[in-house]
C-alpha cells in the first residue's frame, strides 16, 4: 500500500505540474485528466472505492470533457494569450519566500501539528452502500441542497452560455433549459 | 399762585422736573424726526420743535437754580431721582438714577442755555438744507445724551451719555454724508473717542472691582480705604477717556476734522458742550483725582502741551473753522491745566466762559460762512465788517473775550487758571526743574505763551475775515434774523460772564478744592501774586493783539515773506506737527497691515489652506488606494494572498 | 436509517417553501403566467419567513445537527428574507432596463441564492455551511453576469467567480485542516476539542478569516467588491450588498463564536486590524469615486469594518447583538440606496453614463420620492440621527467601549466623517444643482413594486432608528437562545 | 384647568413637534403651491413663536432646576430617554430661535427658487434647534444636534451662492468631526455610568454624579469641547464659518449666526460644566486666551473684508470671542454677560444678515466696493443698519453693551490684562463696522448695474421692527433678562470647583451693599 | 512517515500547485483547471483523513465537493464564454475595464 501511495503521489505531483506549466490549454486539460485518474486511484487505495468511481466519472468524464469542449469552441482565439505566465518570476519567488518564511516562523513559534485522535476501528471503506446510507440518512438535507445547487448552476450556466438571438420573451429561458438538459442530463450525477 | 407756592410746588415735584429736563430733548428728537413725513416747507417745524424742547430743558434748569437753595452752608442742595435698576449682576449694580448738584446744575444751565441759542441759530443756518428733520432730531438727541451724561449719578450711566454724545457727534459730523471726507471725519471722531472710551471702561471696571459700586457718592466715600495704586490707575484710565472726549494729546486729532459738520454742530458739540465732558468728568471725580497727585501732574503736563501745540497750529490755519477748532483744543488744554493744578472750580469757570465765547465765535463764523456761500477759507474773506456788521460785532466780542483782553470774560477765567497753575503744589513731581524753576512756574510760562498765541491767532482771524478788502467772489450778505438773534443773546454773557470771577454754584466742590484757592473776590484782589500774574497775562494778550494788528496792517509784506520762507510742506505748524501722519504710519498702517496678514496669510493661507490640504490628502490617498484596485484579477489575487501572509506575520509578531 | 421525523420537516420548511417558490416561478413562466411571478416570489418569501418564525426553537437541531433553526438563524434568516423580499420588489420590471436579458431566472436565482444564505446561517455543520456558501456564491456569480451584453457585467462575473472560487477553495482547505485537527465537522464538537496551540487549527482559522473576509469584503480581501458591484446590474448589486453580506457575517459570527471562541485572543487582534483597515480603505477610496455603484461598493466595504467592530467586541460584551442590529439596518439602507439608484437609472440608456454620479443631477427635484429615499438611505449610511444607521453605529461603538476598544471607536468615529463626505456628495448632485445649470434627469417611470420596495426600505431605516433600543434588545435576546 | 396642567407637561414637546409637523405638511405640498406653503409655514412659525412666548411667560425665573420637564422612556434598556426641560438660558434661546425662525419664514418670499422646500427645511431646522435647547438626555441632545445639520446643509447647498457646495460640505464635515468625537465621549460616559451605578443612563443630572479620573475627564472634556468649540467657533477652528455664511442664503445666515453659533457655548454651559467641573475650571484660562484671540482676530480680519457678508461673519467670530471670554472667566458677571451676549448676538447679527440679504436681493452683489451712498436712496435701510451696527459694536442703550460690559467686567475680575486685551475689540469693532457702514452708505450713490435700489418694503419692515425693539428694550431695561439668567449663572458657578477662584455672587466688599442702597435712596 | 501524513502532504502540494497556477497563469481555462486542482488537493486530504479516522464524514464531504466542482466548472465555463463574447480573449488580465 505504501509503495502504491508513494508512486501515485509522485505521479500526481508531476501531472499537476504539467497542468500548471503547460503552454497549451489543451495540454493542461490532458494533464488534468491524468491527475484526476491518478487521484481516483489514490482514493481507491485509501479505501474510498465509490469515490474513486465517482471521481473518474464526474471529473474525467464530465468536467474535463466540458473544458475540452470549451477549448475547442473558443478555438484559435484561446491560443492568442500574449504570454503564458501572468506574473514575473520574481513575484512568484517573493510569494514563495513569504510562504516559506511564514511557515518557518510558524515552525519556530512552537506550535504543534497534531491530528485528532483516531476514534474507532477504521471503517472497511467507502463502499457505495455505506456512503449511500450516510447520504440518505444523516446527510439527506445536504444531498437535497446539492441538488438545488446543481439545479441553480445548470440554470445559470444555460442562460449565461446560450447565444442570445431572439429578444427576450417570457418563458424562453426555461425552454432553453429543457433543451440543454436533454443533452447534458446524462453527464450529470443523478 | 405766588412765588412761594410755586417754589413749594416745584420742590415737591422736582423729581418729575428733573426727568423733564431729560425727557424734553428726547421727545423733541422723536417729534422732530416725525416731521420727515411732512412736506419740505413744513419741515422747518422740526427746528422749532427742537428749540422748544431745548428751551423747556433750559427753563426747568433755571427753575432748579432759582428754587433750590444752592448756597446753604453745610451741605448744598441736591436733587435726585431713581428710575430703575439698569444692570445688576453679582453685587454690581448700575442704576438708571439721576443726580443734580451744583456742579451738574452749572453744567446743565450752560448746556441747555447755549444749546437753546444754538438750536435757534441752527434754524437759520439749516434753512436751506433738505434734511432738517434728521438734523434737528440728532441735535436734540445730542442734548439728551449730554444731559444724561451730566445728570448721571454713577459712572455707568455717565458712560451712556458719554457714548451717546459720541454717537451724535459722529452722526452730525457726517451729516452731509454725500461728501466722503465728512463721513470719514465722523468715523475718525468716533473711533478716536472709542479709544478713550476703552480707557473709561477699564477705569470703571477698576473702580467697580475696588469699590464695588460706580455711584459717585460711593466712590467718594471709599477713597480713604482704597489702595493708592488703584486710585492712580483708575484715574489714569479715566483720564484716557477724558483725553479722548476733550481732544487732548494724544487723542486730539479728531476735533479739527470734526469741523466737517454743519457749523451749529461745531458750535454746540465741538466747542461748547461735548468736548468739555472730559473736564466735567474729572471735576465730578475730583475727590479721586485729588488722591492721585501723579495723575494730576500728568494732566497738567498734557493740558499745557496740548494748549501750546494747538495754539501754534491755529496760528497758520486759513480755514476759519479750523482756527476755531484748534483754539478749542487749546482752551480745553487750559481747562486741563486747571484740573491738573487742582483748581476744579476754575476749570469749570473756564468751561462756562469758553462755552459762551466759543459758541459765539462759531456762530459768527457760521454766519460768515453762509454769508459767503459756504466759503471757509479766510484768504477769500476780508472786509466783511460792512456787509455783515451784526456778525462782525459778535465775532469781535468773542475774539475780545477769548483773547483775554481786559474785562472780557476769558481774561478772568484764564488768569485764574494761570494763577492756580503757578501756585500749584509741586507734590506731583516732587522735583523742581533743574532746581531753577518750579514745575508750576514752567507750566505757567507755557500758559502765558498760549495766552499770547491765542490773542495772536484770534486777531489774525478777525483781521483776515473782517478787515481789508473782500477777496471772495460774489456778494457777501448778512445772515438770517434767527441767527443774529441767537448771537445777540450770547454776546453779553460771552463778554461779561467773567465778572462773576468764578461760579457761585460750585459749593459742592468746596471740600475737595485746594484750600489756597478758596479766596473770595476781595481777598483775591488783595493778593499781590495774583495781581502780578494778572497784569503779566493781560500784557501778553495785549501784545499778541497789537503784534498781529501791526503785522497785518503795516507788515503785510513781511508776513508774506515769513510765510514763504518755510515751504508749507515742511513747516511744522502747517503740517500740524505731523501728528496725523505719525498716527497713520505708527498705528493705522501697521494695524491694517497686521489685519491683512492675519486674513491673507493666517486665515486664508495657513488655516484654510491646511484644512483644504488635509481634505486633499484624504482624497489623494483615496485615489492612491484606487490605484491599488487595478481591475486585474492577478493583482487582486496577489493582494489577497499578501493579506493572508501579512495576517499570519502580524499574528506571529503580536 | 433513512427517515426523518415530522419535526425535521418543520425545521426544513423555510428552505422547502423558498425552493418551492423558485420552482413555481419557473413553472409559472413556462405556463406564461408571467405577471404573477412577483406575487409568487413575495408570497413564497413571506411564507418562508412565517415558517422560520414559527419553527425556530432554542437549540433545536434537525438531521443530527445539520440544521439549526435557533435564535441566530432566526435573526439572520429574517434579515436575509426581508432583504430578499425588498430586493425582489426593487428589481421588478427593472431588470431589462439594466441589460439583463433573461426572464424569471433572475428572481429564481436570487431566491435560490437566498436559500443558500439561509442554509449558511442555520447550520452548525461545516459541510452544510460550505454547501450553503457555494450555493449562494454560485447563484450570485451567475446573477452578476446576467447583463450579458454589458462588458462590465461579464467582467464582474469573471472576477467574482475566479476570486470567489479561489477564496472558497482556501475556506475548504481550512475545513480540511479543522477536520484533521478535531476529527469533526460539528461546530460544537470542534469548540470542545479545539487545541490551543495546534498549528492546523491556527492555519484553519486564518483560512476561515480569508474565506469569510472575502465574502463580507474585509480589507485586504475586499478587492473584488468595487469591480463586481459596479459591473453587476444595480438590482443584483443591491441583492449582493445585502443578502450575501448578511449571510456571510452570520455564518462567520457563528463559526467564530461557535467554534473558535477558545482562540478568541488570536483572532480578536487580527479582526481589530482588519476592521480598521477595512474602514480606512473603504472610506478613503470612496471619496473621489465618480461611479455611484462603485462608491456605494466602497461604502459597503467600510460598513463591513463597522460590523467587524461588533464581532471584535462580541467576545466579552454584547457585540454580537450590535453587529446583528448593524446588519439589519445596513441591509435596508444599502437596499434603499442601490434601489434608488436603480430606479433613477430607469430613464437612461447607456450603463456607463448612467453609472456616473453626475447622472443623478437634479434627481431630488424631478423625482422627489426617489430623492427622499436615497437621501434617507445615504444619511443613514453616514450615521446621522435619528436614522437607523446612527443607532447601529451607536450600539457598535458602545459595545466596543465596554470591551475597552476605545481607540477603535475613535478611529471609527473619524472614519464616519470621511463617509459623511461622499454620501453628501451624492446629495450635492441630487439637490444642489441650479435648475438652469444642470441637465436635470427626466423623472424616471418607476414601477409600483419598486416604489413599494423603496418606501419599505426608507421607512424601515427610519423606524429602526426610532425604535432602535427595542430591536437591539429583541435581537440580543433572540441571539442568546 | 386640566388643559393647563397638560400643557405645562408637554409644552416643550409641542414646541419641538409643531415645526416638525409644519415641515412635513410643507414638504408634502406640491411644489407649485408656493404661496400656500408660505402661509402654512408662517402660521406654524407664528404659532411656535406664541408658544415660545408662552413658555417665557410661564417660566418661573426664581425656581432653581429645570422646568417644564418631561420624561418618556425611549430605550429604557440602554438608559436613553426622551427627557426635556428648560432653565432660564434655554428659555431665552428657545424664544430667540422661534423669533428668528418666524422672521426668516416671513422674509422667505425673497427666495425665488423652490420656496416650498426652503420653508420646509427652515421649519425642520427650527424643530432641531428647539430640541437642542431643551434636551436633557445626552443622546437626545446628540440626535437633535446632528439632525439639525442636514436642513442647514441643504439650506446652504441648495439656496446658496457660487461656492455653496464647498461651503456646505465644509460646514457639515467640520461640525461632524467634532460631534463624532463627542459621540464617542458620550458613549464612553454612558458606559462609565453603567459601570459605576449599575444601570445605564444618559440623563444629564445623573451624570454629574460620575466619578472620573483626571486624565479621563480631561480627555472626555476635550472631545466635548472640541465639538462645541468648532460650533462656536473658537478661532483656529473657525474656518468653516466665513464660507458658510457667505454662501448661505440670507435666511440661512440669520439662523446660522443667530442660533446655531449659540449652541456651542450652550453646550459648554449645559453639559461640560456639570459633567467635567474640574476640567472646565482648568480650561478656563485657555478659554479666556482663545476668547481674546477670537475677539482681536475676528475684528482685525473683518476690517479688511471686501464682502459685507464676510465682514459680518468675521464680526461674529469676534463677538463669539466675547462670549467665550465671558464663559472662561467663570464668574457670575462673565457668565451672565456671555449668556446675554448669546441672545444679543442672535438679535443683532441676525438683523445684520437680514440687512445684507435685503441688499443682495436688490443688487445681487455683496461687494462693499460696489456700493456707495445708499443712505440717500434707502434712508430707512441706512437707519436700521446703523442701529444694528451700533448694537453690534455695543453702544450703551443697545443690547450689545449690557452683555459686553458684563463680560469685560468679568474678565477684569478674572485677570485685568485679559480685559485690557479684550477692550481692544471694542475699539476695533467700531473701526470695521463704521468703516463698512461708511463705505456702503455714504459718499456718492453707487450700485451695481441693474440693481433695483429701493427702500425697505413692508415685509422687510415687519422683520426689522421686532429686532430693533429688542435691541432697544434689552439695552435700556435688561433686568428681566438678567433675572432669567441669574440662576443658570449661579448654578454653573456652583457646579465648578471653586477653590482658588472668585467666590460667586458674594459681594465684592462686605459692606458695599449698604452704600449701594444708600445711593439708591 | 505514515500513509496519512504522506497523503496529506500530497494533498497540500496539489492544493498549492493549484493556487500557484491560479496566480501565475493568464489563460482563464487553465486557471479554471488549477481551481479544480485545488479542490482535488482538498479532496485527497479529506479521503486520507477519513481513512485515518475511520470516519465517513470525510468521504461524504468529498462526494459533495465533487458535485460542487462540477457545478463550478459549468458556471465558470459559462462565464468564460460570456467574457469571450464581450472581450474576444481568454486572458484573465485583459478584462480590466473596471478599476480605480
Amino acid at each position: 500500500m505504501e509503495a502504491a501511495i508513494v508512486i501515485l503521489g509522485v505521479l500526481i505531483t508531476v501531472c499537476a505540474c504539467g497542468v500548471v506549466f503547460s503552454r497549451q490549454s489543451l495540454h493542461s486539460a490532458l494533464w488534468l485528466v491524468a491527475v484526476l485518474f491518478l487521484a481516483g486511484a489514490y482514493f481507491a487505495v485509501l479505501d474510498a472505492g465509490f469515490l474513486a468511481v465517482v471521481q473518474v466519472l464526474i471529473y474525467a468524464g464530465a468536467i474535463v470533457i466540458l473544458m475540452v469542449f470549451v477549448i475547442m469552441l473558443l478555438g484559435a482565439d484561446a491560443g492568442a494569450v500574449k504570454s503564458v505566465f501572468r506574473l514575473p518570476a520574481y513575484l512568484g519567488g517573493a510569494l514563495g519566500g513569504m510562504l516559506a518564511g511564514v511557515l518557518i516562523v510558524f515552525a519556530l513559534s512552537g506550535a504543534k501539528v497534531e491530528l485528532a485522535p483516531v476514534k474507532g476501528s477504521g471503517l472497511g471503506g467507502g463502499t457505495a452502500e455505506e456512503l449511500g446510507r450516510e447520504l440518505f440518512g444523516r446527510y439527506l438535507f445536504a444531498f437535497e441542497t446539492i441538488g438545488v445547487l446543481l439545479f441553480a448552476a445548470l440554470l445559470g450556466a444555460v442562460i449565461l452560455a446560450a447565444e442570445q438571438k431572439r429578444p427576450l420573451t417570457p418563458g424562453r429561458g426555461l425552454r432553453a433549459v429543457q433543451e440543454v438538459r436533454k443533452a447534458e442530463i446524462k453527464e450529470n450525477v443523478d | 399762585m405766588n412765588y412761594g407756592e410755586l417754589n413749594q410746588w416745584f420742590l415737591r415735584e422736582q423729581q418729575w422736573a428733573l426727568l423733564l429736563i431729560l425727557a424734553a430733548p428726547l421727545a423733541g428728537a422723536l417729534f422732530s424726526y416725525c416731521t420727515i413725513s411732512l412736506g419740505p416747507r413744513r419741515q422747518m417745524l422740526a427746528g422749532w420743535i427742537a428749540v422748544c424742547a431745548a428751551f423747556v430743558s433750559f427753563a426747568v434748569s433755571v427753575c432748579f437754580w432759582l428754587f433750590l437753595d444752592w448756597s446753604a452752608e453745610g451741605g448744598a442742595a441736591n436733587s435726585g431721582v431713581f428710575l430703575f435698576p439698569w444692570i445688576a449682576a453679582g453685587g454690581l449694580h448700575l442704576d438708571a438714577a439721576l443726580k443734580l448738584d451744583s456742579l451738574s446744575l452749572t453744567m446743565i444751565l450752560t448746556v441747555t442755555g447755549v444749546g437753546t441759542l444754538i438750536h435757534l441759530y441752527a434754524i437759520g443756518y439749516m434753512a436751506h438744507d433738505h434734511s432738517k428733520p434728521r438734523f434737528f432730531s440728532y441735535f436734540n438727541l445730542f442734548l439728551f445724551f449730554m444731559l444724561l451724561l451730566v445728570l448721571a449719578d454713577n459712572l455707568g450711566l455717565m458712560f451712556v451719555g458719554w457714548e451717546g454724545v459720541g454717537l451724535c457727534s459722529y452722526l452730525l459730523i457726517g451729516f452731509w454724508h454725500q461728501q466722503m471726507p465728512n463721513a470719514r471725519a465722523g468715523q475718525k471722531a468716533f473711533v478716536v473717542n472709542r479709544i478713550g472710551d476703552a480707557g473709561f471702561l477699564l477705569g470703571m471696571f477698576l473702580l467697580a472691582a475696588e469699590v464695588g459700586s460706580l455711584d459717585f457718592d460711593a466712590v467718594q466715600d471709599q477713597i480713604a480705604y482704597l489702595n493708592p495704586w488703584a486710585i492712580e490707575a483708575a484715574c489714569m484710565l479715566l483720564l484716557l477717556g477724558a483725553v479722548g472726549k476733550s481732544a487732548q494729546i494724544p487723542l486730539f486729532v479728531w476735533l479739527p476734522d470734526a469741523m466737517a459738520g454743519p457749523t451749529p454742530v461745531s458750535a454746540l458739540i465741538h466747542a461748547a458742550t461735548m468736548v468739555t465732558a472730559g473736564v466735567y468728568m474729572i471735576v465730578r471725580l475730583s475727590p479721586l483725582y485729588n488722591a492721585a497727585p501723579a495723575v494730576q501732574f500728568i494732566i497738567l503736563a498734557l493740558g499745557s502741551l496740548t494748549a501750546l501745540l494747538a495754539a501754534s497750529i491755529a496760528l497758520v490755519q486759513y480755514d476759519i473753522k479750523k482756527v476755531l477748532a484748534y483754539s478749542t483744543v487749546s482752551q480745553l488744554g487750559y481747562m486741563f491745566m486747571a484740573l491738573g493744578a487742582g483748581a476744579y472750580s476754575y476749570a469749570m469757570f473756564h468751561l462756562v466762559t469758553h462755552a459762551f465765547f466759543k459758541g459765539l465765535l462759531f456762530m459768527a463764523a457760521g454766519a460768515v460762512i453762509t454769508g459767503c456761500r459756504h466759503e471757509q477759507d479766510m484768504r477769500r474773506f476780508g472786509g466783511l465788517w460792512s456787509p455783515m456788521w451784526g456778525t462782525f460785532i459778535a465775532y469781535l466780542a468773542g475774539t475780545y473775550a477769548i483773547a483775554g483782553l481786559p474785562l472780557g470774560s476769558g481774561a478772568y477765567s484764564k488768569e485764574a487758571i494761570l494763577w492756580a497753575v503757578y501756585t500749584a503744589p509741586d507734590t506731583a513731581a516732587g522735583l523742581t526743574l533743574f532746581n531753577l524753576v518750579s514745575w508750576g512756574g514752567l507750566f505757567w510760562g507755557i500758559g502765558l505763551a498760549v495766552a499770547f498765541l491765542t490773542a495772536c491767532y484770534m486777531t489774525r482771524s478777525l483781521v483776515l475775515t473782517f478787515f481789508g478788502s473782500y477777496r471772495g467772489e460774489g456778494e457777501a450778505s448778512e445772515s438770517s434774523a434767527t441767527m443774529l438773534v441767537a448771537m445777540a443773546v450770547l454776546i453779553p454773557p460771552a463778554m461779561f460772564f467773567g465778572h462773576s470771577r468764578g461760579i457761585p454754584l460750585l459749593e459742592s466742590l468746596r471740600p475737595w478744592a485746594r484750600q489756597d484757592l478758596l479766596l473770595s473776590q476781595s481777598e483775591l484782589m488783595r493778593d499781590d501774586l495774583y495781581r502780578a500774574l494778572e497784569h503779566i497775562a493781560l500784557f501778553a494778550a495785549g501784545a499778541g493783539v497789537v503784534l498781529m494788528l501791526l503785522a497785518y496792517s503795516i507788515g503785510r509784506g513781511f508776513m508774506m515773506r515769513l510765510g514763504n520762507c518755510i515751504p508749507e510742506r515742511i513747516n511744522p505748524l502747517c503740517c500740524k506737527w505731523w501728528v496725523d501722519e505719525l498716527y497713520e504710519y505708527l498705528i493705522v498702517r501697521p494695524l491694517a497691515f497686521t489685519a491683512r496678514v492675519l486674513f491673507f496669510a493666517v486665515d486664508r493661507k495657513l488655516i484654510d489652506r491646511s484644512i483644504d490640504l488635509s481634505a486633499e490628502i484624504a482624497g489623494a490617498s483615496g485615489q492612491m488606494l484606487g490605484l491599488l484596485h487595478t481591475g486585474r484579477i492577478g493583482h487582486y489575487l496577489l493582494i489577497m494572498l499578501a493579506g493572508l501572509f501579512f495576517g499570519a506575520a502580524f499574528w506571529l509578531v503580536f | 436509517m433513512i427517515g426523518f421525523q415530522p419535526s425535521d420537516l418543520a425545521q426544513l420548511s423555510p428552505f422547502l417553501v423558498l425552493t418551492a417558490a423558485a420552482v413555481v416561478m419557473l413553472l409559472a413562466e413556462l405556463f406564461h403566467v408571467f405577471r404573477l411571478r412577483l406575487l409568487f416570489g413575495i408570497s413564497g418569501t413571506a411564507a418562508a419567513w412565517l415558517f422560520l418564525l414559527r419553527n425556530a426553537r432554542p437549540q433545536d437541531a434537525a438531521f443530527r445537527g445539520m440544521i439549526f433553526l435557533d435564535g441566530q438563524s432566526l435573526v439572520f434568516g429574517s434579515i436575509i428574507l426581508a432583504a430578499l423580499m425588498i430586493s425582489l420588489l426593487l428589481g421588478d420590471k427593472q431588470h431589462a432596463a439594466q441589460g439583463v436579458t433573461s426572464g424569471v431566472e433572475v428572481e429564481v436565482l436570487q431566491i435560490l441564492s437566498a436559500v443558500g444564505a439561509l442554509v449558511m446561517v442555520s447550520t452548525a455543520n461545516l459541510l452544510m455551511l460550505f454547501l450553503g456558501f457555494e450555493l449562494m456564491s454560485l447563484c450570485v456569480y451567475i446573477l452578476t453576469g446576467l447583463a450579458r451584453k454589458e462588458r462590465a457585467s461579464a467582467e464582474g462575473a469573471l472576477k467574482y467567480f475566479i476570486l470567489g472560487s479561489f477564496s472558497s477553495a482556501f475556506l475548504l482547505y481550512g475545513v480540511v485542516l479543522i477536520y484533521g485537527a478535531c476529527g469533526s465537522l460539528q461546530l460544537a464538537e470542534i469548540s470542545s476539542r479545539v487545541p490551543a496551540d495546534n498549528l492546523l487549527i491556527l492555519t484553519a482559522l486564518g483560512l476561515f478569516i480569508f474565506g469569510f473576509g472575502f465574502k463580507v469584503s474585509l480589507a485586504p480581501f475586499h478587492v473584488w467588491t468595487p469591480d463586481v458591484y459596479q459591473g453587476a446590474p444595480a438590482a443584483i448589486t443591491a441583492f449582493m450588498a445585502a443578502v450575501v453580506k448578511i449571510a456571510a457575517f452570520g455564518a462567520f459570527a457563528r463559526v467564530l463564536f461557535g467554534a473558535f471562541l477558545p482562540l478568541a485572543s488570536s483572532w480578536i487582534k487580527l479582526l481589530w486590524v482588519l476592521s480598521v483597515l477595512t474602514m480606512l480603505i473603504g472610506n478613503l477610496a470612496a471619496l473621489r469615486q465618480q461611479s455611484v455603484k462603485r462608491m456605494l461598493a466602497y461604502s459597503s466595504i467600510a460598513h463591513a469594518g463597522y460590523v467587524a467592530i461588533g464581532l471584535v467586541s462580541g467576545v466579552q460584551g454584547s457585540g454580537y447583538a450590535s453587529s446583528a442590529f448593524y446588519l439589519l439596518v445596513y441591509s435596508f439602507m444599502t437596499l434603499g440606496a442601490f434601489g434608488a439608484v436603480l430606479a433613477a437609472q430607469a430613464g437612461s440608456d447607456a450603463q456607463y453614463d448612467r453609472d456616473k454620479i453626475d447622472s443623478l443631477a437634479g434627481l431630488g427635484w424631478s423625482a422627489p420620492f426617489i430623492g427622499v429615499v436615497l437621501s434617507i438611505s445615504l444619511l443613514s449610511l453616514a450615521g446621522l440621527p435619528p436614522l437607523g444607521g446612527f443607532f447601529a453605529k451607536f450600539f457598535v461603538f458602545r459595545t466596543a467601549m465596554e470591551s475597552g476598544y476605545t481607540g477603535l471607536v475613535i478611529i471609527a468615529a473619524l472614519n464616519s466623517v470621511l463617509g459623511l463626505y461622499y454620501y453628501l456628495r451624492i446629495m450635492v448632485v441630487m439637490y444642489f444643482g441650479r435648475s438652469h445649470e444642470v441637465r436635470t434627469v427626466s423623472a424616471p417611470k418607476v414601477p409600483a413594486a419598486s416604489c413599494v420596495g423603496l418606501a419599505a426600505a426608507g421607512f424601515l431605516v427610519l423606524y429602526l432608528g426610532i425604535s432602535a433600543g427595542h430591536w437591539l434588545e429583541v435581537l440580543g435576546n433572540t441571539l442568546r437562545w | 384647568m386640566p388643559f393647563d396642567i397638560d400643557l405645562a407637561g408637554s409644552l416643550l414637546t409641542v414646541l419641538v413637534g409643531l415645526p416638525l409637523a409644519g415641515a412635513l405638511i410643507v414638504f408634502l405640498m406640491p411644489q407649485s403651491r408656493e404661496n400656500a406653503a408660505q402661509w402654512v409655514a408662517v402660521s406654524f412659525s407664528l404659532a411656535e413663536l406664541c408658544l415660545g412666548v408662552l413658555l417665557l411667560v410661564r417660566f418661573q425665573a426664581y425656581l432653581p432646576g429645570y422646568q417644564f420637564t418631561q420624561h418618556i422612556d425611549w430605550m429604557p434598556e440602554l438608559g436613553i430617554a426622551y427627557r426635556v426641560g428648560v432653565d432660564g438660558l434655554s428659555v431665552l434661546l428657545i424664544v430667540l430661535t422661534s423669533l428668528l425662525s418666524a422672521l426668516v419664514v416671513i422674509a422667505a418670499p425673497s427666495v425665488r427658487e423652490k420656496r416650498g422646500a426652503y420653508l420646509g427645511c427652515l421649519l425642520f431646522l427650527e424643530a432641531g434647534m428647539v430640541g437642542v435647547f431643551c434636551a436633557l438626555d445626552l443622546v437626545l441632545f446628540y440626535v437633535f444636534w446632528e439632525a439639525m445639520l442636514i436642513p442647514m446643509y441643504l439650506l446652504i447647498g441648495i439656496w446658496g451662492g457660487e461656492r455653496r457646495v464647498y461651503a456646505a460640505l465644509k460646514f457639515v464635515l467640520f461640525t461632524a468631526i467634532g460631534s463624532l468625537l463627542m459621540l464617542a465621549a458620550i458613549i464612553y460616559l454612558g458606559y462609565r455610568y453603567e459601570q459605576q451605578f449599575g444601570m445605564p443612563s444618559f440623563y444629564l443630572s445623573d451624570w454629574s454624579a460620575l466619578q472620573l479620573g483626571l486624565r479621563e475627564e480631561v480627555l472626555l472634556f476635550g472631545a466635548f469641547a472640541l465639538a462645541f468649540a468648532i460650533k462656536i467657533p473658537v478661532v483656529p477652528l473657525h474656518s468653516w464659518l466665513p464660507d458658510a455664511h457667505v454662501e448661505a442664503p440670507a435666511g440661512g445666515s440669520v439662523i446660522l449666526a443667530g442660533v446655531l453659533l449659540k449652541m456651542g457655548l450652550y453646550g459648554l454651559i449645559r453639559f461640560c460644566v456639570p459633567v467635567f467641573p474640574e476640567a472646565c475650571a482648568g480650561a478656563g484660562p485657555l478659554f479666556v486666551v482663545l476668547g481674546v484671540i477670537g475677539i482681536v482676530f475676528g475684528a482685525l480680519v473683518a476690517w479688511v473684508q471686501d464682502d459685507v457678508k464676510k465682514l459680518v461673519a468675521y464680526s461674529s467670530i469676534s463677538h463669539l470671542g466675547f462670549c467665550v471670554l465671558g464663559f472662561g472667566v467663570f464668574n457670575v458677571w462673565g457668565l451672565k454677560g456671555a449668556m446675554l451676549q448669546m441672545l444679543n448676538h442672535g438679535i443683532s447679527t441676525g438683523a445684520l444678515f437680514f440687512l445684507v440679504g435685503v441688499l443682495y436681493d436688490r443688487a445681487h452683489s455683496r461687494r462693499i466696493a460696489d456700493f456707495g451712498g445708499l443712505a440717500q436712496k434707502m434712508p430707512l435701510f441706512a437707519f436700521v443698519f446703523l442701529s444694528v451696527s451700533l448694537s453690534s459694536i455695543a453702544l450703551p442703550l443697545t443690547n450689545g453693551f449690557v452683555g459686553e460690559f458684563l463680560i469685560l467686567f468679568g474678565a477684569y475680575r478674572f485677570q485685568p490684562y485679559a480685559a485690557v486685551a479684550a477692550v481692544s475689540g471694542v475699539v476695533l469693532g467700531a473701526v470695521y463696522m463704521l468703516s463698512a457702514y461708511r463705505r456702503l452708505m455714504f459718499g456718492d450713490f453707487m450700485a451695481p448695474n441693474g440693481a433695483q435700489i429701493h427702500d425697505l418694503n413692508r415685509r422687510e419692515k415687519i422683520v426689522f421692527v421686532p429686532l430693533l425693539a429688542l435691541v432697544l428694550v434689552i439695552g435700556v431695561y435688561p433686568q428681566p433678562v438678567l433675572d432669567l439668567l441669574r440662576l443658570p449663572a449661579q448654578q454653573t458657578i456652583s457646579q465648578l470647583s471653586t477653590e482658588g477662584r472668585n467666590p460667586p455672587e458674594v459681594n465684592i466688599l462686605g459692606d458695599e451693599e449698604r452704600i449701594i442702597e444708600k445711593g439708591r435712596n | 512517515m505514515t500513509v496519512t501524513a504522506f497523503s496529506l502532504a500530497v494533498g497540500l502540494v496539489l492544493f498549492l500547485l493549484g493556487a500557484l497556477g491560479v496566480l501565475v497563469r493568464r489563460n482563464v481555462l487553465i486557471v479554471l483547471m488549477c481551481l479544480e486542482l485545488m479542490l482535488n488537493g482538498a479532496n485527497l486530504s479529506f479521503v486520507a483523513l477519513a481513512q485515518a479516522f475511520g470516519d465517513l464524514a470525510g468521504q461524504v464531504f468529498v462526494f459533495f465537493i465533487l458535485a460542487i466542482a462540477a457545478a463550478e466548472a459549468a458556471v465558470g465555463l459559462a462565464i468564460v464564454l460570456c467574457v469571450f463574447r464581450n472581450y474576444r480573449t481568454v486572458d484573465v488580465n485583459e478584462a480590466a475595464s473596471l478599476h480605480g
